[in-house]
């Protein structure tokens, strides 16, 4: 394969991008195509599916191959076809509704399965192309054309859910935060694997400022908590505060108040631990984990095993014959 | 409630010949001789032929330890007890070994699991264990752990010691009852009678004989159900016998392998269609890929995923299954993918009767979409000819670029019959050529630039470079295949998708009228009903009488001449285990007025029921 | 590619009122002009009424501030720019407070909510907010935060300060060029044009016009596309105006009452459904109970617990949510359990045209379950008349215990037109009777005991002692419910649930024939053509021909006489928004020779495609 | 509500159990037949939904009120009637395919939005119904009719996906344990919201013997970890075994070698306790959580969330009025 050299342009596709203007998908769109360039993908072999929202629009504006599927059904479409296809890079876009609501299914069963393909989830808590209602991310008590007395619905924690399906990697970013957008991009893509990537994703028109505490300028540093394997965890202005365990959970402290060897030191090999981080905040009202909170690369990919099967197949019984298959069973002849 | 009295049928079966073997001490004898009697109970006609060891005391487990008792159940007359069996019960290895020659080919093997160990296998001379080594891949295969489940059913009856395993021939029994619709009632009588003196005795033995019979009911045991009437005489030419299940998947092979494309299975496990899932995932050497899904609107998603990819795919699944497979359909059908749906129909509806045969999924396949969505049609008619209605299918899917319905039914799933072999090297070839260049003004890729005669669109699968393009479910602009609000494109697409369709008529086989003598009715009928529609037919004429008969294997569009045979006949007789699907078809489309036989209880017709209407008619 | 060509289509209205408002400084002349000349590029008859503030340099903000442009557009001649504006845009809420008074019943209205703060409602005279206080109820609201979008939206063009915000009367232009479909080229090129020189604001004025355009097609905002024709005269009475989707949602609550049980909506937001939810969960204190479920699937599943707990239970959806609802209906049918499916047609297929009228799902309403699983079939032909259809799917849910479809379809759903107010304390009266005694012969609960004349079985609800009793989705044994195997019982099932729904035709209302002069030829319709037939009825007549209308409300089963009403007639046309639906029904039912008048555009008829159509046949 | 006295056998339809004898399902019918007949809830308010497979047709074999839905559904239909009717009692039942596979959304989303009713799992690993495919709970590797080389797909633990999904109930026991599984059953009837309960079951045709370590007389000593709260967590022959957290993880040790106050002590509103002690084991071969892993009744129930508002609509707004509701936007009069 040699290696071509793309610039964002190279990706964006000739079809009007029609979000609303302000929406953060355009930011991820940006982040994306970006990442894309800089990839090493060959463009033809980058497929991206989705199903329907605004966040599902996504396939048009990529001048790769795309399909604009059905409502919640685009891991399984994707599934089909990394199966099918091990040689392409297989991309799922979708909102939380499409993702966590009628797809919820497939997500969890793809992310168990380790198939090699790229989940990204735009949440913005709401649905959008809907026009407003309350979503699976949605806070309690959101007051929606749906809710008019507030939700009484109890949101997922979407890394929670991941994690719980056994995703091997489990990410987290923020829209407005391109570069750091672009290294969970790498690092998913770099994955042996599923990977599910929870990007927040500000919608202007129906859901405006649900991130506000990460992406305020008052409150935004005092709130990332950014997750780097190795390192221990320290967050704030001044990285002033720290994250243990303590009683068996994930708890935030002033790091002065703790002994140096008592903070927690990000192990994303360690799912108890990636799931201890996911029950930091439960929506992003306050410091929340941001990064890689999984990755496990030893876990086998689904694809890979299919073709191991289909080789062990042919190496044991030879190239199938569909003459002799048909006669497999004992033959008489009638003169 | 009574136990079973609910259960019974009174199933019509041309004829079935049942071998229940096992060692001597196995109770086969008795066995036979009760399950003789409950279908003497129900008016069958019989002949038996029990079958004992020549040695006194042979040693258990031996070949010459084998005791056998063969019993044929028929609907008419009968005068011996038959050749081959179509069922056969082996209670241990040496009874398999001494008898499974004789059994048809894809005949029913009812298997006591537990007697195939090592010290058994070694007795009866097995050198691997048949159950595991493949030999019996051309049988339909019924295992049941018998001796354990005989104790677990006793266990609360009283019997005790060498009387635990004594009933096992009960199980067997029960079993049989539940494939064949036998009453359990006479059964239970007799036992009771028997052992009158002995309650904790009899307490067992209906135990176990229920439960051998709740065995079949619970894992959705299904018999061979399929009526196959054999033609008076053989075409020459080399054979097998063949279930449809299998045929269908064979037959997906072989399209596939047409096309020069992989196979992609999607499926979700569903009675009767599971076997499919079964079959493939067996034949990876052939480049098959089977993914079992979460569930169907995975397994067509992920299908429609594999089609994009380039690979020749198919998803299958039974009524249920096919509801659930509804809007990702319209979804292949929007983007104009080459997708196969097989639907092995079964009693409807709901969860309906699963293992049950019928018709009822004609109109769903046809009209079972939201919005305009036509879909071609084609139904395999007979378990042989399941093989070539799935080649059929693949042909129009790949020639037209569409989805097509491949309807299946339990009677042609798990029927069997002979089946002439095509030749060796006979394969059609319908090599599908993806789009390798640009077809835009720009150098651009166009996805829905189309054939002219086909209508067909391109198929650029990813990997390929400079055709980058994007499909989905919003309307399509034609040509550019952009989304589009604009309402004289949306006429057009919608009338270029039916077009499509409609315009398969001129490529498929005006239909064939089988009318000797110039008759003035004409029955028609499409899917499992030709055998039964064949010799009613023939009884007919027979009697001098002339008869006409069509048999429908394209339901989507109709065969060009359609129109003009059926107005060639004074009157048209539709018989359909349904309540009259394709009837409404053919009133709706050609204003004739036809007259239906239906028939929606679980069972397929008898000869006689359409002979007597085609007599009734004329 | 071009940006705008692709969306445009040539609307047909037969006339729409729109009148721009907003502040003297935000550009409401331009906008109402621009929009103006777009429509006249475009072949529509048109008038327009210009008013600006009376004081030179009223304070921005104020009442007297306020400027505002009406322009009436139609399809035929007319001389004045009409009374009542169908469309307000509101840019601030002087601009709304002025204006409102004017606006028809249940008309659109666009709001720039950025404009209503503390401030601007205050100089404006506003005590509370009105976009929360729920005095807009009896409207459509648009809302878009506009100076926001406009400044993301021109945040590259290079344009700042004042002007950034000075486009953003293009927003409200483009988002009305979306929702009456004007094509963007014009305006485009008379911007540029314009600003030749100031390269930065055209630009910014194009990248807001497209904003606005695109805001409308990215969130699926409808525009009320119901063609009301308004009769001569309206009949004494009281009268409100109300839109399709409430009156369908007021209509369910007044069926659930006169039940007497309380009403459950399991429902996932779809367009254009959803407002029917949005109205419902406005309702709580009418004991409604709304369930926005994760899927489709659970939408109707969590129905039918409700159902089976004694509520009156409804599921609400559009085309690809009645595709995944299928398997449950499927069930709800076998369990003989009342529910209402409401299906709110849009454009299809798959995706297809979300916010675009279509009667494209009657067939699959009709057929779309596998097994033989027949539903009633009501729909409502006209906004006001989804009240009544609502109702009278409620009455023959209960009275039958069987789920029952109701269609509406964009048009009906989003239109508005007058309604006569049934009068106080008319509700009829469908209370519901629980079972409360045990039928069976051993003091116990069969479920599937019927009423000898409806054939419904009773209803027994959890909570009630000694009814204790189970159902699903297996065949059930007539009477006592307990799962059957058996032929006999299956026939006999297939045919009572046949039956049951058959026998509803005696218990609805004849179809009415309009017909005052002995016509030979007849048009017969359904649902939201009734409007567009009946003018174009009105003028065949006028013009001295004689022509027969009828319109069905009940699709399954049709009333007792549609046949012999059809036979009576030498030439039937059948006008559907589909590619044939109704006509294959009546073909295949009645064999009579209809003609059918199809359109699948995405649009309405107009008035007069139906009336040369009859010209023509006539 | 007087107080009935049930015996078992008020319990019990009149349809004949149609099971494989020896099944598992056996000793579980007769376990809920026991705690119904104790619980205190009145016959003729407890109703039992299931989808389809073995497991599913329970409902027939209870005296009370049921219904045997469509396959996976059964969370879904619980969730209206128990929303419509909350003073029922509302169980579902359903196998591990049934659940988990082509159920698994409506159960993740009926375990977050805490909807009181209880659902119990029976946990075969495998298709039983359907004549032994493999299921989403079978374990890597196992050879079935749908994989005949062995299946590559990574099985769910139900207790992590529970989690994961924000179960405030989720509890493990065994079909053999009938003590055991009675308690569970209480517990989860306690429980105030959605309870989850996995009960192992044997499928002695299909997949005999799944549960051998945690059954056969050898091993089941050394392999059951009985969860209790507030208590240290030891298990084996002798105690001799104990549950500590180490790097983040639950792990286990000999209980000789650390310290007692090392020891877990186990706290079942702890999440991320819970989570950590579900990863122990993730297909039942070895050292098995069994007991209560989560109980926290912190979270208002659905149910309760919908009558809530429903009280307090018609508390502000008084009973609906149709002919005032059809009148509210105002009307005109034609003479
Ligand atoms: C089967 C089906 N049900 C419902 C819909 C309507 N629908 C489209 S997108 C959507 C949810 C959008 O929310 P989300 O996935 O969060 O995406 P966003 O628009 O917020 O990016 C819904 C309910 C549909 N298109 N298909
Ligand atoms: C829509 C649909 N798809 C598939 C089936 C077939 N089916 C019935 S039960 C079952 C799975 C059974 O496994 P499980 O839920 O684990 O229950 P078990 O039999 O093991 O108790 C399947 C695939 C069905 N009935 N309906
Ligand atoms: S509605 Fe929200 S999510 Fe959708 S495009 Fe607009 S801002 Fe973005
Ligand atoms: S197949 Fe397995 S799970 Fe089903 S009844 Fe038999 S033993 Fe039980
Ligand atoms: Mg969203
Ligand atoms: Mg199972």
């Amino acid at each position: 394969m040699t290696t071509i050299e793309y610039t964002r342009g190279d990706f964006q596709s000739d079809q009007e991008v029609r979000w609303c203007p302000g929406c953060g998908d355009y930011t991820i769109l940006a982040s994306v195509q970006k990442f894309m360039a800089a990839s090493g993908i060959v463009k033809e072999n980058a497929v991206f599916i989705s199903g329907i929202g605004c966040a599902a629009r996504f396939p048009y504006y990529m001048s790769t191959y795309g399909m604009h599927s059905i409502h919640g059904r685009a891991p399984a479409v994707a599934t089909g076809l990394a199966t099918a296809r091990p040689d392409l890079s297989v991309w799922v876009v979708g909102g939380d509704g499409d993702m966590m609501s009628i797809g919820g299914n497939h997500l969890i069963h793809a992310l168990r399965r380790n198939v090699n393909i790229k989940i990204l989830m735009f949440n913005n808590q709401i649905y959008g192309l809907t026009k407003g209602q309350y979503s699976p991310t949605s806070e309690v008590g959101k007051r929606t054309k749906s809710s008019p007395m507030g939700s009484i619905d109890y949101p997922f924690n979407p890394m929670s859910l991941a994690l719980g399906a056994e995703a091997t990697f489990a990410a987290r970013t923020l829209d407005m935060d391109t570069k750091h957008t672009v290294e969970i991009l790498e690092a998913a893509y770099a994955h042996k694997g599923s990977a599910f990537v929870e990007i927040y994703q500000n919608c202007n028109v129906f859901n405006d400022k649900a991130f506000i505490a990460l992406t305020g300028k008052e409150d935004r540093d005092s709130n990332r908590i950014y997750l780097e394997h190795g390192k221990p965890i320290r967050f704030g202005q001044d990285m002033e505060k720290a994250v243990i365990f303590h009683n068996g959970e994930a708890t935030i402290v002033d790091a002065a108040s703790v002994d140096e060897t008592a903070i927690l030191v990000h192990d994303q090999t360690n799912m108890t631990m990636a799931f201890a981080l996911s029950r930091l905040s439960h929506s992003p009202t306050g410091p929340t984990p941001l990064g890689i909170l999984r990755s496990d690369d030893s876990r086998p990919t689904y694809d890979d095993g299919v073709s191991a099967q289909l080789a062990r197949a042919k190496a044991t019984k030879g190239d199938g014959n569909i003459d002799d298959l048909i006669r497999s069973l004992g033959t008489w002849t009638v003169k | 409630m009574s136990t079973t009295i609910e259960d019974v049928e009174p199933e019509f079966l041309d004829k079935v010949i049942i071998r229940f073997a096992g060692d001597s001490g196995d109770g086969m004898q008795l066995a036979g001789n009760r399950f003789t009697d409950a279908s003497a109970a129900f008016g069958n006609d019989l002949a038996t032929f029990p079958s004992f060891p020549a040695e006194i005391r042979a040693p258990a487990g031996t070949l010459p330890g084998v005791s056998s008792f063969q019993v044929q159940i028929a609907d008419f007359d009968i005068l011996t007890a038959g050749d081959e069996p179509d069922v056969l019960v082996a209670m241990n290895p040496a009874a398999l070994k001494s008898n499974l020659a004789d059994l048809r080919p894809m005949g029913t093997i009812v298997i006591n699991t537990e007697a195939f160990e090592e010290r058994n296998l070694a007795k009866a001379g097995y050198e691997t264990n048949p159950l595991s080594d493949g030999s019996l891949n051309g049988y339909k295969v019924i295992e049941a752990p018998m001796e354990s489940l005989t104790k677990e059913a006793v266990k609360d009856t009283g019997v005790s010691g060498r009387d635990v395993l004594r009933s096992k021939n009960m199980f067997a029994l029960g079993l049989m009852a539940w494939l064949y619709s036998r009453p359990l009632e006479p059964t239970i009588e007799w036992i009771e009678a028997q052992f009158g003196k002995k309650p904790e005795v009899a307490a067992a033995n209906i135990a176990t004989l229920k439960a051998g019979y709740n065995f079949g009911l619970t894992t959705e045991a299904t018999k061979n159900s399929a009526v196959s009437v054999k033609p008076a005489s053989l075409p020459p030419g080399e054979y097998t016998t063949i279930s449809g299940n299998l045929s269908l998947a064979w037959g997906l092979i072989a399209g596939a392998k047409a096309t020069g494309l992989p196979l992609f299975y999607g499926s979700y496990p569903i009675t009767p269609a599971s076997d499919i899932l079964h079959e493939l995932s067996r034949h990876k050497n052939f480049g098959v890929r089977t993914f079992q899904a979460e569930d169907e609107i995975a397994a067509i998603s992920a299908s429609i995923g594999a089609a994009f990819g380039g690979h020749l795919a198919v998803t299958g699944t039974s009524g249920p299954g096919l509801a659930l497979k509804s809007e990702a359909l319209s979804l292949a059908m929007m983007t104009e993918l080459p997708l196969i749906v097989v639907n092995v129909q079964r009693g409807g509806p709901s969860t309906g009767l699963p293992t049950k045969p019928e018709q009822s999924d004609l109109l769903f396949a046809m009209y079972g979409r939201h919005g305009e969505s036509p879909l071609p049609i084609v139904a395999a008619s007979s378990p042989s000819d399941a093989y070539d209605a799935a080649i059929e299918a693949i042909r129009i899917a790949a020639k037209y670029m569409t989805p097509v319905l491949l309807l299946s039914d339990n009677s042609v799933a798990t029927g069997s019959e002979p089946w002439r072999l095509p030749e060796r090297d006979s394969l059609p070839d319908f090599t599908v050529r993806f789009a390798t260049k640009p077809n835009g003004p720009a150098g651009e890729f166009m996805p829905y630039v189309r054939d002219p005669l086909t209508f067909a669109r391109q198929w650029a699968v990813p990997g390929t470079p400079g055709l980058e393009h994007r499909i989905g479910g919003l309307e399509k602009e034609e040509v550019s295949g952009n989304v589009s609000y604009n309402p004289a494109n949306h006429q057009l697409m919608t009338d270029t998708r039916a077009w499509k369709v409609a315009n398969i008529a001129n490529d498929i086989a005006p239909v064939a009228v089988d009318d000797p003598d110039g008759a003035r009715t004409l029955v028609i009928g499409w899917g499992s009903t030709l055998p039964v529609i064949k010799a009613a037919v023939r009884r007919v004429r027979n009697a001098g009488m002339p008869v006409a008969h069509v048999h429908l294997r394209h339901l989507n569009p109709f065969p060009a001449n359609l129109g003009e045979v059926l107005r060639s006949y004074e009157r048209v007789l539709v018989p359909e285990l349904n309540n009259g699907q394709l009837i409404r078809l053919l009133r709706a489309e050609y204003l004739v007025d036809a007259v239906g036989l239906n028939k929606v209880s679980a069972l397929p017709f008898k000869v006689t029921e359409i002979e007597t209407k085609i007599r009734e008619m004329i």
